[in-house]
Parts: structure tokens; sequence; C-alpha cells
């Protein structure tokens, strides 16, 4: 009874009723939450993948809502560029959703409706803020994402959580009211508010102070969003004392859309050469992505608790689509937008790891990996892959990625970019040999403190993998993160290579 | 020569791969466990055999298994020089599973499942190194070796063998992502390929001297496993591993891959020509003198049997990369020669190094004082091996040897013809001795006294095997030569 | 005085913008950020209705509209542009939804470290 | 539109809000706060938004002080003597604030004329909804036709903010009774006691203000109000009940769940009635599809109506979010007497 042609629709709305539908559930049983949250989610990402399979079938899809035509209406945009993004988030979303039962009914028993309703809410916000093709609907649906990120934030137990989630709400609005306020340069400019409908009428004032104050001030808004060095202050301490299951929902997604979200309006609300030439400094803004890169990487290396090694990783990975992305050149930008992918997937999988040791071994610090690989083979096994992926080994999906990077940094002669690229990888290879390290040779670390004979320990710890629910997700996420790795050929050739702006 | 596409190279990849599983899961019926290992390594040595026949009539295997980005792909191709390190691999895994049985079973070592389970792995990865049809294949199995030997090289787990792995990585690694991964990148940027071509391909992307310098020794120092100095610090410190892992990595399959490596980087990428013009080789040649005599100086210091070995190895390897350098074809050949001589020699070495181990739990060369009464098959494999690394009849060193000294004459560089022979006399230096001692000299303590034991027979059957290979070569080198020159185009 | 009236309302907002931001980076007591980002957000509306607002023009609902059926002649310059009046009530309603969940998250904080001054909950974090 | 208003309220503007931030004692702080929202009230009437205008009176200065006066009464209200260290925040603070108004004075040099009749926003889009209104809707109120229609899909999200809002607030603060604050202190406060004088009139004037929100709610298409407007003033005749006497009267009335059934049903109403569209073969909400099962409707009838559907669903929603925030703050999560 609904046709193809109303999918769009779908993905979005059936996450929303899933919303009230979950929250009323657990008013009765909330027993029910759970199953219905897969439901929807799952639900989503067979639209979502069916969209992408219509866009490749035939070109991109515009949905208008409420049937009015663009732009008195809002219109939903769906091209090779969002289409993939979709699917990354819904079946990310959807992963994070199976694997987060077991963590939230440890860590927040009494309030299981409440987050389930907020998670997939947060999901919807950021599917939305992906799909749609009008400038201000985007805001509305950043902030349902922001709200519910700092609810889910701030319920975690740690005595942090609070705090970080205070400290992210007040950046965090700085930087969507940021958003906010350039939308309203472009409109006070062009009386529009259809992405579309900028993108025709903007050429002509290109060269006015207000669009390229708007232009500035939209990269802020975004920049802050995503963390981007150095605006990257609110994220390390947000994702670190985060509920496990939080973290490992918007850790891999809210950076990559923002990117996402960038990219759209470098090349669909204003235009590559407005971005790359009228718009002055891209050089300058590679360079402060060769600095989030460097940085990112120095400050994870400083760390001594896994999971905040990890969100400064975040950082740093964030400055590679940056920098992607402004290289100006079709290697570039493919990277960039293979990278989104990935490093969604890596940063997924490796907090997923995370999440386990915490559920395990009750705490994140370097300390509570010891003998992991004899307690839990199979979990540092998937783990093992995660961190080959960043660290950037082939066949990992990490190394196209980083390989694409490299090719546009040398076509652009950005050869800072280069190194920074290289620079990360030894120092990803680091930390994460650190972290292997101490979970292949020290001892299980049940009682903490370094005492205890290393040769007597190799026999007492006997294998206890996490629960099901958690590991299946898992190792699921770094046999993809290899499948991707492998058919990244096919991946750029039937989609990335349509998602680069025509004229590179 | 003409060219046939045929699924076997990837076969003999994956077989061993593919016995990982069952290794891993047969972990508490050890005799199954090494059945499999062994069934593994027939079926991956008689795959390689079978394609000996297509490769001596100057064909050659290619296959493709994905193209991962355009121009990019995971391709096999199958030629002189690689079925030549296949042959020498394969067959000494064999040899070696045999020789780990009697070694670890004899030590009691923990965790032997994982152990065996690396090792098939680590031969897969050589394997594919050896096939690898261009540079991103060669790096991808490259890199997989380098972790797939980690556990190996770590296995005690003790705080010793952390270091050592550290270091380990720190090379290995390092080098491969700091050096060969950007100077990879900008070749296929610049020449649109990385397909391996007899002659190399190179020569015609019309690149600035300067840079194709400055690539050719990203490549020659990122390949850090051919233990070029200064990059050849790792070596020593894997020894911490057990024997038998010294044995196959240390002597043929890891440090190998590194040479074999900088051979397809010379005959493939560059191509010989191009290097002499730039007169990069004579650089190469240099550095690879430079090491060959430091090294054997640094061994002579040694009294750890193992690291003496090791450093020794690091020389030998440089023979190997001279034989490159030099450019000339008999210098060329005699090195690719010398990886299997080498092999057969080194391996015999450190298996007679593991035994004494496992029979007397000696390491030191000082206190091997008359063992060889006690173990004189032993110790007359060592004499064999020895024998062959100085590069003295009648052993397959000899031949190697003879044709490096014919290349250095070819390419009229005396002076390397004396840097050899001075060497042989170092390494001649550095072995006999031992030999000397462990018959002539009365034993100091009574700790070596007592009736004739060797090592297990699990142990002492694969020195003999690999002792006698390493005569027999001297008397049927054509096999390797033949393959060199087909590799070489000769 | 006429070029004056011709910016005054953006160097208005531009004035309470930025005591808004000044109050939210560097006000101590976290109400006083709080009330620092209400300020900020309604800078922002004061900017978007003053791009609606229109010289002798009068508010967005049609005159004489209310018996069904008889449609008059609309001329677009007698109301003001809605579309901005739109916008700024979601504004409006998201402002109240963030300072609702920031109050919320202050006295869970204030729960936990007995304090809402920032410099003394950090020195507690420490 | 008289300028001279415009000039004299924003000049007052300015010393609200550095006062607002300045002010020491909190509650003070809220008040001069609400002072402020009244001024931007007076300016937007002024320049004709009078939805915006009317929202902001009840949220801005309404809802909003009285949260903030909540929260104070369960923390300090006396903001602290601060400590040395903080000159780094001030300069930080003073030069983004310099930077930013720099870059946006910039950009205001080239706007186009303040409300100059041709500018493009009066010029691009608007003049379409301004003239298509009637016969597109029938809705004389374009700015109620532009939210609940052209632009509804907005206000749909627009309203599960809100609920996301109440989700969060629950989900930060809710705490089951009989487990006790960590921070037992109460800061004594200056609040009046219960006086039977405000108690009867409050509950006098409770009816007749629910009365005047249906109105707000039903007569949103053609005069000033709607949904948000109408929502906010039934929460807050329940909160005044609950300030006049105490969180327990109004919870009686209406209790959590009810809170929860009623916030949830609002948002669902209006997501229904567009998945009701998709379901008839429609675009997502797309009213005019709904003429098939409305007896007797035009599709441009069945569009006005469905505004009506959606703007009900938007008043439950936001009345049960504005209590629920405000009985989770108030009580501090507790759900006892509140204040």
């Amino acid at each position: 009874m609904i046709g193809p042609e109303q999918y769009p629709a779908v993905m979005i709305v059936v996450p929303l009723l899933a919303a009230f539908a979950i929250n009323l559930a657990g008013l009765i049983d909330r027993r029910f939450c759970y199953p219905l949250l897969l439901l929807a989610l799952g639900v989503a990402a067979a639209a979502a993948l069916a969209v992408l399979g219509q866009v490749m079938r035939d070109g991109p899809i515009s949905y208008r809502l409420g049937g009015w035509p663009p732009p008195m209406g809002i219109e939903y945009v769906v091209d090779h560029l969002n289409g993939l993004v979709l699917v990354v988030t819904c079946v990310v979303a959807f992963l994070a959703a199976v694997y987060s039962k077991r963590s939230v009914e440890r860590e927040l028993p009494d309030k299981i409706p409440y987050f389930y309703t907020l998670f997939i809410l947060a999901v919807t916000g950021l599917l939305g803020m992906t799909i749609t093709g009008d400038a201000f609907n985007l805001y509305v649906l950043m902030e349902i994402t922001a709200l519910t990120n700092y609810a889910l934030i701030a319920a975690g137990r740690a005595d942090r959580a609070p705090m970080a989630s205070f400290t992210y709400i007040i950046i965090g609005t700085i930087g969507a009211s940021f958003y906010l306020l350039g939308v309203g340069h472009l409109y006070i400019m062009t009386g529009s508010l259809n992405m579309a409908d900028l993108r025709t009428i903007l050429p002509e004032l290109y060269t006015t102070h207000a669009v390229i104050a708007s232009f500035i001030i939209l990269l802020l808004g975004l920049w802050i969003k995503m963390a981007f060095f150095p605006l990257h202050g609110w994220l390390p301490n947000a994702y670190t004392h985060a509920p496990t299951a939080t973290g490992c929902l918007i850790a891999p997604l809210v950076t990559k859309v923002s990117v996402y979200i960038m990219a759209r309006l470098m090349f669909s609300v204003y235009s590559p050469e407005f971005s790359y030439r009228v718009f002055g400094p891209a050089e300058p803004v590679v360079w402060m992505a060769v600095a989030a890169i460097v940085a990112g990487s120095l400050m994870a290396l400083a760390q001594k608790d896994f999971k905040k090694m990890l969100t400064y990783l975040i950082v740093a990975e964030v400055g590679y689509m940056v920098g992607g992305l402004w290289l100006a050149n079709r290697y570039g930008i493919t990277g960039a937008v293979l990278h989104i992918v990935n490093d969604a997937l890596m940063t997924l999988c490796l907090f997923f790891t995370a999440g386990i040791v915490v559920y395990k071994m009750k705490g994140h610090a370097f300390t509570d990996l010891r003998g992991l690989f004899r307690k839990m083979p199979l979990t540092m096994a998937a783990f093992t892959v995660g961190a080959l992926s960043m660290i950037g080994v082939p066949p990992t999906a990490g190394f196209f990625s980083k390989w694409y990077l490299l090719l546009g940094a040398i076509e652009a002669g950005q050869w800072g970019f280069m190194a920074a690229l290289l620079f990360s990888s030894l120092i990803n290879a680091v930390l994460f040999f650190k972290v292997i390290e101490i979970a292949y040779f020290e001892p299980c670390g049940v009682q903490h403190g370094h005492d205890g004979g290393q040769a007597a320990a190799h026999d007492v710890i006997a294998v206890d993998e996490a629960p099901f629910s958690m590991l299946a997700p898992l190792v699921l996420v770094s046999a993809a993160l290899l499948a991707i790795g492998i058919y990244s050929g096919s991946l750029v050739t039937n989609i990335i290579q349509y998602a680069v702006p025509a004229g590179f | 020569m003409e060219t046939m596409v045929s699924i076997k190279p990837l076969l003999a990849v994956l077989v061993s791969l593919a016995a990982v599983a069952p290794i891993a899961f047969s972990g508490s019926r050890p005799n199954r466990r090494e059945g499999w290992t062994f069934g593994a390594g027939i079926i991956k040595l008689a795959l390689i055999l079978s394609m000996l026949p297509t490769v001596l009539a100057g064909g050659e295997i290619r296959y493709t298994v994905a193209e991962l980005l355009p121009g990019l792909a995971i391709a096999f191709r199958v030629d002189g020089l690689g079925m030549l390190f296949a042959l020498v691999a394969s067959s000494l895994w064999l040899v070696t599973s045999a020789y780990s049985i009697g070694y670890m079973r004899g030590l009691k070592e923990h965790s032997q499942t994982r152990y065996f389970a690396f090792f098939a792995v680590a031969l897969s990865a050589t394997i594919g190194v050896a096939f690898a049809a261009n540079l991103f294949t060669l790096y991808l199995f490259y890199e997989m070796l380098s972790l797939a030997t980690y556990p190996l090289v770590t296995h005690h787990q003790d705080h010793e063998a952390r270091l050592a792995g550290r270091r380990y990585l720190a090379y290995i690694l390092g080098t491969s992502i700091a050096f060969v991964l950007p100077a990879m990148v900008i070749v296929y940027q610049q020449a649109g390929s990385l397909d391996f071509v007899r002659g190399g391909f190179l020569a015609g992307a019309g690149l600035s001297p300067a840079l194709l310098g400055l690539l050719f020794f990203l490549f020659v120092f990122g390949f850090a496993k051919a233990a070029i100095m200064p990059f050849h610090a790792w070596l020593p410190a894997a020894m911490v591993a057990p024997t038998p892992v010294s044995a196959l990595l240390h002597a043929v399959a890891v440090v190998k891959v590194g040479v074999f490596a900088i051979f397809r980087i010379v005959t493939g990428v560059f191509g010989p020509d191009l290097l002499r013009e730039l007169g990069l080789g004579q650089w190469l040649a240099i550095l690879a003198a430079i090491t060959i005599l430091v090294a054997s100086l640094i061994a002579l210091s040694q009294d750890g049997l193992k690291r003496r070995l090791a450093f020794s190895t690091i020389g030998q390897l440089s023979y190997i990369i001279l034989g490159a350098a030099l450019l000339s074809p008999k210098g060329m050949t005699g090195g690719l020669v010398h990886i299997g001589m080498h092999a057969y020699g080194k391996i015999t070495l450190f298996f007679c190094a593991g035994a004494i181990f496992v029979a007397t739990g000696l390491k030191n060369i000082s206190d091997l004082d008359g063992i060889g009464k006690r173990m004189p098959v032993t110790m007359a494999a060592f004499f064999v091996g020895s024998l062959s690394v100085i590069g003295l009849p009648p052993t397959g060193g000899f031949f190697s040897k003879w044709y490096l000294l014919q290349g250095t004459l070819q390419a009229e560089q005396q002076v390397m013809l004396f840097v050899l022979l001075s060497s042989s006399l170092l390494n001649a230096a550095y072995f006999l001795p031992i030999v000397y001692r462990a018959f002539f000299c009365p034993p100091a303590e009574c700790r070596v006294h007592g009736p004739l034991r060797e090592a297990p027979l699990w142990c002492v059957v694969p020195l003999v095997v690999t002792a006698l290979c390493s005569i027999g070569l001297f008397f049927y080198p054509d096999l390797f030569r033949r393959l060199a020159e087909i590799g070489l185009g000769l | 005085m006429e070029d004056i009236l011709a910016r005054y309302n953006y160097w208005i907002y531009v004035l309470l913008m930025m005591i808004g931001l000044y109050a939210m980076i560097a006000k101590n007591n976290l109400y006083k950020k709080v009330i620092g980002m209400s300020i900020f957000q309604t800078a922002i509306i004061v900017f978007y209705v003053s791009i609606a607002a229109k010289e002798g023009a009068t508010i967005p609902i049609i005159q004489g509209a209310h018996g069904a059926g008889l449609v008059p002649a609309i001329d677009p310059a007698v109301y003001v542009n809605p579309l901005p009046h739109v916008l700024m009530l979601t504004a409006i309603v998201v402002g109240v939804s963030t300072l609702g969940v920031a109050l919320a998250v202050i006295l869970r904080i204030y729960r936990q470290y007995g304090t809402v001054e920032e410099d003394r909950i950090l020195e507690k974090l420490r | 539109m008289i300028w001279q208003i415009d000039l004299i309220v924003l000049a007052l503007l300015v010393p609200c809000a550095m006062a607002a931030i300045a002010l020491k004692d909190m509650m003070s702080a809220a008040i001069t706060f609400g002072a402020y929202s009244f001024l931007m009230c007076l300016l937007w009437t002024e320049m004709g938004a009078v939805d915006v205008a009317f929202t902001e009176a009840a949220v801005g200065a309404g809802i909003s002080t009285v949260l903030f006066i909540a929260a104070v009464h369960h923390s300090r209200r006396r903001v602290a003597k601060r400590r040395v260290g903080r000159i780094v925040f001030k300069l930080l603070g003073l030069s983004a604030a310099g930077a930013i108004g720099i870059i946006l004075l910039w950009a205001a040099s080239d706007f186009p004329e303040w409300a100059s009749p041709d500018i493009p926003p009066s010029r691009h889009l608007s003049p379409y909804y301004i003239t298509k209104t009637l016969e597109d809707t029938a809705v004389p109120n374009i700015v109620t036709s532009v939210l609940a229609d052209y632009r509804g899909f907005d206000t749909m999200f627009e309203t599960s903010v809100i609920f996301a809002a109440g989700m969060a607030v629950a989900m930060v603060l809710r705490r089951r009774r009989g487990r006790e604050e960590r921070t037992g202190r109460r800061v004594e406060n200056g609040f009046a006691r219960e006086s039977p004088i405000i108690q009867t009139i409050c509950r006098l004037l409770a009816p007749f203000m629910q009365l005047f929100a249906l109105y707000v709610v039903a007569h949103g298409h053609h005069s000033p109000g709607g949904g948000f407007q109408g929502g906010v003033i039934l929460g807050a005749s329940f909160i005044l009940l609950a300030l006049a006497y105490d969180l327990d009267f109004v919870l009686k009335r209406l209790n959590e769940k009810w809170t929860l059934i009623l916030a949830n049903v609002g948002v669902l109403i209006y997501a229904s009635i567009g998945a009701l569209a998709l379901l008839l073969g429609g675009n997502f909400l797309d009213y005019s599809v709904l003429s098939r099962i409305l007896p007797a409707t035009t599709p441009v009838m069945a569009r006005s109506h469905g505004m009506l559907g959606v703007e009900i669903g938007v008043a439950i929603t936001v009345m049960a979010i504005m209590v629920l925030i405000y009985a989770n703050i108030a009580s501090n999560g507790k759900y006892d007497k509140g204040l």
C-alpha cells in the first residue's frame, strides 16, 4: 500500500513513531521496548537500502513533504552521497541497538524506556539531518539530535557525566545557533531556504560580504558540532563518561554526519568553485586539518584511559575527513567520503570493544585490559581488526580511504597533509600495540596493581567471553571492515564517484 | 613464453590459511593438530611443484583475485623468482614443522596451538609475497607477515619478549608505514600502475632523478626485513623467539621476504638499466658491503650462539642484496640462488642451536666445549651448515658465492670481490672455532659430560635432512640456477 | 537618521549576541551561562524577525476572509513576511527545550557536587 | 510599525541583558530576564510578529522564568564569590564575542536596507504564501498555514523537540521516591508562605485560563495563536496551581503516568495524521488526501481540518511536557510536594 516512492518518508517516520510506541510500551512493560527498537531500526535500514538502490538505478530522488513543491514546502533529496551516509547511519544504529541491551540493563536499569525513546529519537534526528534538502529543517533535526545526546550523556553514572553533558549543552548550542545564524544570512540575501534553490540564486551574490560571512559562520557552527580541532573541547569528556550504549551510538555517527553536512553545504548549497576559489582560504583549512590530526594523535598518546584515548582518536579522524574534503581534488573528496563510511565502522568496532571491557571488567582504564587475549580471545581478535584498520593495514577498510587521501594530498601538493596522515598512522600503531601489549602480556588484572607472577597467570585465566548480544555485533563489524576493504573498489566505482561533484 | 591463468597460486597461498581454523579447534589433541599442519604443508608443496614445469618451460601463471581500486588489484603471478622463493619456503616449512614438534614438546612450551596456527598464517603470507604480481599485493602480504610473526616472536610473553616484540614492530611496521607506503603511493600516482614488469616500469614514467633516488632508498630501507644497516637491530632482538621460529622466520621466511622484495624493486619496478644509469646500484652495493663487513665483525664478538647466527644472517642477507646491486647477470643470479643456499645452510645451524638447547639447555658458545662427543650428529650437521654459510665446498653455499664473485668481476667492481672474500674469512673465523671447541676441547665442567645423548628424534632428523640437502645442492644446483635465470630473463 | 535606522536592528542584535556569547564562555556560575545562552538565542530571533519586517505592512493575517468562500484580492505588500515568524516559533520552542534540559542537568550537577560554580566543580573533579 | 518604539525598546533591551547576567542574586537575575523577554514581546508585536510575540510571552517570559526560579530554589541562590583564575575565560569570551561581532557587523554592512518592502525575503517566497494561503488552505492566518501545512514537517519535529526535552529532563532528574539526595541541604529561600487568597484566586482563575487556551488553539486559523501558545497556556494553568498550592495538588489531577501518555498521544496525533496521508496514497503530511475519508470536504477544507488536528496534537504534547518539566525541576525529580 505504501509504494517505494514513499520510502524516504518511511525511513524517518517509522523511527519517529517507534519512539512514542516505545515510550508508551514502557509504561506497560519495559521488556517491550527493546524489540520495538530493533523492529523500527530494521525497517528504517531496509528502507534506506531500498532508497540507495533506487538512487543507484535512476539517479537522485526528491520527495515533497506535504505534497508542496519546493521551495515552498520542505523537500527530501537523496543522492549518492547522502544515500550512502543514510545506509551507514541505519546500519550502525541498528548494530548499536542490538549491542545496547545488556549494558543498558546493567547501567540504567530504571530508565530503560526513557533511554530507548531518546536513543531512537537521536537516530531519527541524524537520519533527518542527512536526508533533508531544506536548510532550516536541518536545524530543527540538529537540535533534536543535540537534545537527545545531552540527555543520553548526562544519564551516565560516571561522576563527571553531568558536567561533561553541561559543557556539551553550552558549546553545542553555540554551534547550532551559529548554523541558524548562517542560514539567516543566506535567507536575508536570497529569501529562500531550500538548498537547491539557494544553489541557483547564490552565484551572483558570491562576492557579497553577507554570503561570505554566512559561509564562515556555518563552517564555524559545523566545526564545533564535529569537534574539529581546536573546537573539540567538549567531545572527549562527553564521550568518555557517557553510558556505553550512548557512546556506541553517537561516537561513530554524530561527527561523521556533521562532516557530511559540511560537504553538503560546500557542494550543494554553495558550489565547489565558491568553496575552493571564491572563498579564499582552502589551503589554511587543510593546514588546520593537519593540526587536528597531529594534535589529536598526540593527545591520544597522552591518555591513560582506553575510552578517552579513543575519543581523541575521533578528533584526529575528523581532521582526515575535513582535510580530504578541502584538498579540492577528486581523490581527496573520494577518500573523505570513503573515510566517513570506514571511520563510522572503525569507531563502532572500537567502542564496542570498550563497552565489553566496561561490562566485564567494570572499568575502562588501560589496567582493566590485562590478560584479555586469554579471557576474551574473540573480542580481542575483532578489536585487533579494528585497530589494524585504524592504523591502515591492508586489506582492512582503513587502508583504502587513507590511500585515497594520500593520493589526493600528493596531487594537491599538500605534503604537510601527507606527512600528517603517515604520522597519525604511526601514532595509531604505537597506541594500539600499547593496548595489545597490555592485553597480551600482562596477567588478568581482576585485582588492580602490577604484582602477580606472569608465568602463573597464563594458566589461571579461563576463557570468559562477552554475552552474545554484545559479541555478535562486534564480530559483524570487524568482518564488515575486512569486507569493505576488499570491495572498496566497487564501492567507489558504483557509488562514491557519483557523489563527487562534477568538474573534478 | 606463454602466460596461463590458473587459480593454483591463490590456493597455494590459502591452503595454510585454511588450516588455521582446524589447527585452532583441535588444540586439545596435539597429534591431530600437527596432522593438519603437515597436511597443509604437503598440499602447499604439491601445488607449488605442480606449477614448476610451466615455469621451467619459461611460462608464467597469473591470477587476479580482486580489483580493489582502479589499477590496483590483489593479483598473483608465478615466475622464476617467485617459484624459487616459494619452493625454498614451503619445503622448509615441512621440515621445520617436524622440528617444532620435537622442540616445543621437548621443552613443554605453553600455548602450542597458537604457535602452530600463526606459523601457518606466516607461511601463507610468505608464499603470498613470493607470488605477488604487483607492489600492492606484495605490501599486503608483507604487512600480514609482520603481524602474524609478532605472536611467534613474543611467544614467551615475558618482559624480555615484550621488549623484543616492541622493537620488532617498531622496525618492521614503522619502516613499512613511514617509507614504503608513501613511496608506493607516489609511484602509483606518478606511473598509474604498480604491476611488476621485467625491466621495470619507472623507466618511461619520466620522474626526476632526484625523486627516483629518493623513492629507491625509501623502498630499500622501508623493507627493513632485509636488515640493511642501520635497520638491522630487530633481528638480534627477535632471537628471543623459540628456536624453530628463529630458524624458519629469521633464516628463511621473514628476512628473505625482505631481500626478495628488494629484488622485486630492482628487477620489476626500477629495472637494472635505469638503476645503472642513475648509479643507484653503486650506492646500494656500498650499503650492502658495509653491512656485510660490520655484521661479520659484530658476529665475532657474540657469545650467544643464536645471536652470533643472527648477525651472520644480517651479513648473508647483504650478500643477496649485493648480488642485486651488482646489476650484472651473474651477480643477480648468484644473489637469487643464495636465497636458497643460505636458507638450507642457516636453518641447519639454527636447528642445531635449538637441539643443543633442548638436550642440554646451553645457549652460549663458551659452554659448548666438548659437546661434540655428546651430540656428534648435531655437531656434524652444524659443521656442514657452517661450511655452506662460509661458502666452501662441498656445500651449496660455495656455488652461490662463486656466482657472486663472478658477478663482481662482470660488473668490474673488484672492491666488492675483496669484500666478499674477506667476509668469507670472517665467517670462517666465527663459525669454525665453535666446531673446534665442540670436538677437540676438553669439556670445561661436568655439565656436558655423560653418555651420548642427542636431542629428541623429531629434532635430529630434520637437521640431518637439511644438512644433507645443502650438500646435495652443491652437486645439483641447477634447479635454482635455472629458476633464477628464468626469473631474470637471461 | 534614515541610514542609522537602516541598520539599527542588526547592530542591536549583534550586541545582544556578543553579550550572550561572552556570558556563556566567561561566566563562572552555570545559571549565568544558561541565561547567556537564552540571550544568545533571542538575539538570533531578533535578527530573523527584523528580516520579516516590512514598511507599512500589517500583521500576517488576511483581513476580511473570515466568512467562508469570498476570497479578496491580496496584495503581498500589505502583509509582513510570515516565513521568519514561523521559523522563529520553532526557534523559541527549541530555546525553551534546551533551557529545560540545561536546568535539569544543573540540578543533577548540584546533587553531585553541591555547587553550581564551575571553578569549584573543576576543583572537585581534580 | 513605529520605528521610534523600535528604537526605544531595542535601547532598553541591552541594559536588561547586561543586568541579567551581571546580578549576583539568581532570583533577581531570573526576574530581570523575564523583563527582558517581555521587552522582546513588545519589540516583536511592534514589528508585526504577533504569533512570535504571543509565544515568547507564554514561553519566554512565563514558563522559562518559572523554571528558573524552581531550579534556583533547589540549588544556590547567591552567586558565589569568584576565585582568581577566571581571567583566561574572560579574555577568551571577550575575544570570541569580539571576533563574532566583527564578522557579523562586516556582514551586516551590505544587508539590504531594514524593513524595505523589496528585500529578497519579501520578494522571493513570502508573496506566494501571502497570496495563495486562502485558496490553498482556506486559513487566513498565514503563520498558521505555513507553520502547520507548508512547513508542517518542521513543526512536527518541533513538537518532537519539546517531547525529547521532556524525556531528557525526566531521564536526567527523575528518581523514585525514598532514594535520598546526595546533598541534602536546601538553601533558605524567601518564598511567601501559602496564602488562602492567592490559592482561591488561582483556583478561580485556572478554568478560565484553560478555556482561553482552548480558544487560542481552536481559533488559531483566524487569529494569532495556535497549538503552541494554547498548549503553553494550558500547561501554565496547571503550573499556576502547583505554585499556589503544591505539586501534589496538581499531580492528584494529572499524575505522572498520564502526563507521559498525553505527551505521547499529542505527537502521535500529529505523526499519525501525516502517516494517514501516507496510507491514503498521498505524500507524508499531505492533508488534502484526507478529503477521501472526511465526509463532505474539498481537499482545501481537508487541509484546514488537518491543520486543526495537528494543532490540537501540538497543544496536548506541549501542555503535558510543560507540566512534566516543571514537575521534575520543581521537585528535583522526586515528585513530592515541590516548592
